[in-house]
């Protein structure tokens, strides 16, 4: 079937791929693997070259695209690594997660902008005070000397911002699986019944969440937790189910341990912002 | 202070003012309870609407202000040629969305969402100032947070941001979700390859019933 | 257009408006003559006169305007001395040091060094007498040009604007510079700036890669 790519500029790799799947309601897997590569490739080399936090992205995508048409072409085989299906099911759920959450801020910004829009047929009263209320007016300047104007002066011509290397990239998402199912292993016994909210509660972004939340799917496909969620969209309670001590959790792991790099290179998109 | 003067004491001191005039403020000055000031705007507000003028008193930003009437933009236009604020770009739109409903938050957490590096748009943002540093993170490496201004309301024609459409409006329904975990589905299904999304059946729509918990469940954490 | 729609126009013009407006310019924005704009605005004065409306319309210096009503003075004054802020903000203050050390410029010059939108500012300044027009620009488009006041002189204690403190040539801090020079070697197309620093190397294209952060601050500086 042939596919014709029309790529406007697009402003990351989730809004290409949200087009991709979105727009043309296009199974991806029938679109030969090589439109799909061609269209992260083209948006690649729009891209400023300096930019490898973007073009990483898009490569990470495209590269997760690829291995899940490739293993969902393939027919069904009997002995697929256990683990390996785990890493691409994670895969895919962060993917979702991200598309989901990309598509609704597309959707919060439209209604901003409409919102913007209405408000802009209105033109607020700013003509200010009328001549006779100047002199009651505060002098504006007062305890203002030559030199704080002169310092102000300085300020707005200084370049902004100052370029230091940011190290905001440092201060950024540490997750992966195995080190969630760590800590879960470690807290989980202690607290023995808690819902899933208070368990993330004190964890900022979300895909730290996502990530606990698949650490809890590991759990329960190991029988160690038990999960029940009352009503859709409710709080979900976990229940340890796994005895009182964590002690011995590599032998319990091994399976995991197994499929230890996988389940880091399929996070790669997490682990990248480690810095 | 009778009533017809609180009614006359606030159209003069909104005439001169330059933003929005917050209650409380109103309420000091003219020596009532704030809830008097409150009945007052509201009672202004629908009598220049009733009689049909051609401005309004509008609740923005925490307080009140004279703007005129939407429907008279076309002629405000035409006297009003400069001031025109650009429009900002859908990108710029999208990541003043996602500050909007998770303020405060950092710049790298901003750019996690988007995917991709948001230090450009988020200086535009701030520059127009409908963004601005409002706190450190406690943290480690003491990002900056970042949140919404008082501008930012004003330009949406918001009292606060409670006023905000609430987020869950946008969280994509089922056909989207189904779409979406169609488009990534990991194992090679039963059906031919060739059929679409609109041949799905009752497994179909039972297997897309049978993953979503993950979905799902992240769409509700999003909520919170 | 019916007759209450020029009222309403007519209204709203006047709201916006941030000077007289002169009837023939109404007339001309309506598309009626100008004895019926003078008409309306008769007809609207009358109307806020008769129901006692915290403001009048009144005809000033050849035109039209909204003024808060006489009588209410008082209100309005505590308004000005309780309500508003008085001091300049820290962003203010640099728009003022702007015009008093570049005059004469435009509010547009002010507006590119600022990086933001400065005509609110620039109107309080001018309200207030710090600064005034002072001259055109000569060229295309003849924008007014500001610059300070003697009020301003006197504010700050200053005899001339000589008494103005010296600006030391700028010289950036060192983490400027550094971020310039990296810059300079990451950037492939200017290679030969960088033979003095770096003397050598075909690689310097593949620097480009190693020091994105460092890069990311030089797009910042020629941003500005």
């Amino acid at each position: 079937m042939p596919y014709e790519v029309q790529t406007p500029v697009f402003e990351g790799p989730f809004d290409l791929l949200l087009h991709l799947i979105m727009r043309e309601q296009v199974d991806l897997y029938q679109v030969p693997l090589v439109h799909i590569v061609d269209a992260y490739l083209a948006e690649l080399e729009r891209l400023d070259v300096v930019d490898l936090e973007v073009a990483t992205e898009f490569l990470l995508i495209a590269a997760t695209l690829v291995e899940l048409k490739a293993r969902r072409l393939l027919p069904g085989r009997d002995d697929v690594d256990l683990d390996d299906e785990l890493a691409l099911w994670e895969e895919r759920d962060l993917l979702l997660a991200r598309l989901l959450e990309c598509k609704t801020f597309k959707d919060a910004a439209r209604a901003l902008a409409a919102l913007g829009d209405d408000a802009a047929r209105s033109w607020p009263r700013v003509a200010g005070l009328e001549e006779r209320f100047l002199d009651v007016a505060p002098d504006l300047l007062a305890g203002v000397t030559a030199a704080d104007l002169k310092a102000a002066y300085l300020r707005a011509v200084a370049p902004k911002p100052t370029p230091t290397v940011s190290l905001e990239h440092l201060h950024m998402v540490r997750a992966n699986v195995a080190d969630a199912v760590a800590e879960l292993v470690d807290e989980l016994p202690r607290v023995g019944r808690i819902s899933f909210r208070r368990l993330t509660s004190s964890l900022i972004d979300r895909l730290e969440v996502v990530v606990r939340f698949l650490a809890l799917l590991e759990l329960f496909k190991q029988g160690l937790v038990d999960l029940d969620q009352a009503s859709s969209f409710g709080d979900i309670e976990v229940v340890w189910l796994g005895g009182a001590t964590a002690d011995g959790d590599g032998d319990e792991f091994d399976a995991f341990d197994i499929g230890d790099d996988l389940v880091t290179t399929a996070l790669a998109g997490i682990d990248r912002y480690d810095g | 202070m009778t009533t017809s003067a609180v009614h006359r004491a606030v159209e003069a001191i909104l005439l001169v003012a330059e933003e929005p005039v917050r209650p409380d403020l109103l309420a000091q000055l003219l020596e009532v309870p704030t809830s008097r000031v409150d009945e007052v705007c509201d009672e202004l507000a629908a009598s220049y609407r009733d009689s049909g003028r051609g401005f309004i008193l509008s609740r923005v930003a925490g307080g009140y202000r004279f703007q005129t009437a939407p429907d008279l933009a076309p002629y405000v236009e035409r006297y009003v040629l400069e001031g025109q604020t650009s429009r900002l770009s859908g990108a710029a739109l999208e990541t003043m969305a996602i500050v909007a409903y998770k303020q405060p938050l950092s710049r790298a957490q901003v750019a996690a969402i988007r995917g991709v590096n948001v230090d450009g748009v988020m200086r535009t943002l701030q520059q127009r100032g409908y963004i601005e540093e409002v706190a450190r993170d406690p943290g480690p490496g003491q990002a900056v947070l970042f949140g919404t201004t008082t501008l930012f309301l004003e330009r949406l024609g918001l009292d606060s941001l409670d006023g905000l459409p609430a987020l869950a409006a946008f969280v994509p329904g089922p056909e989207v979700m189904e779409a979406l975990e169609a488009g990534l589905r990991v194992t090679p299904d039963d059906r031919s390859l060739t059929t679409d999304a609109e041949g799905e059946d009752d497994d179909g729509s039972e297997d897309a019933g049978a993953e979503p918990g993950v979905g799902r469940g992240v769409v509700d954490l999003r909520d919170e």
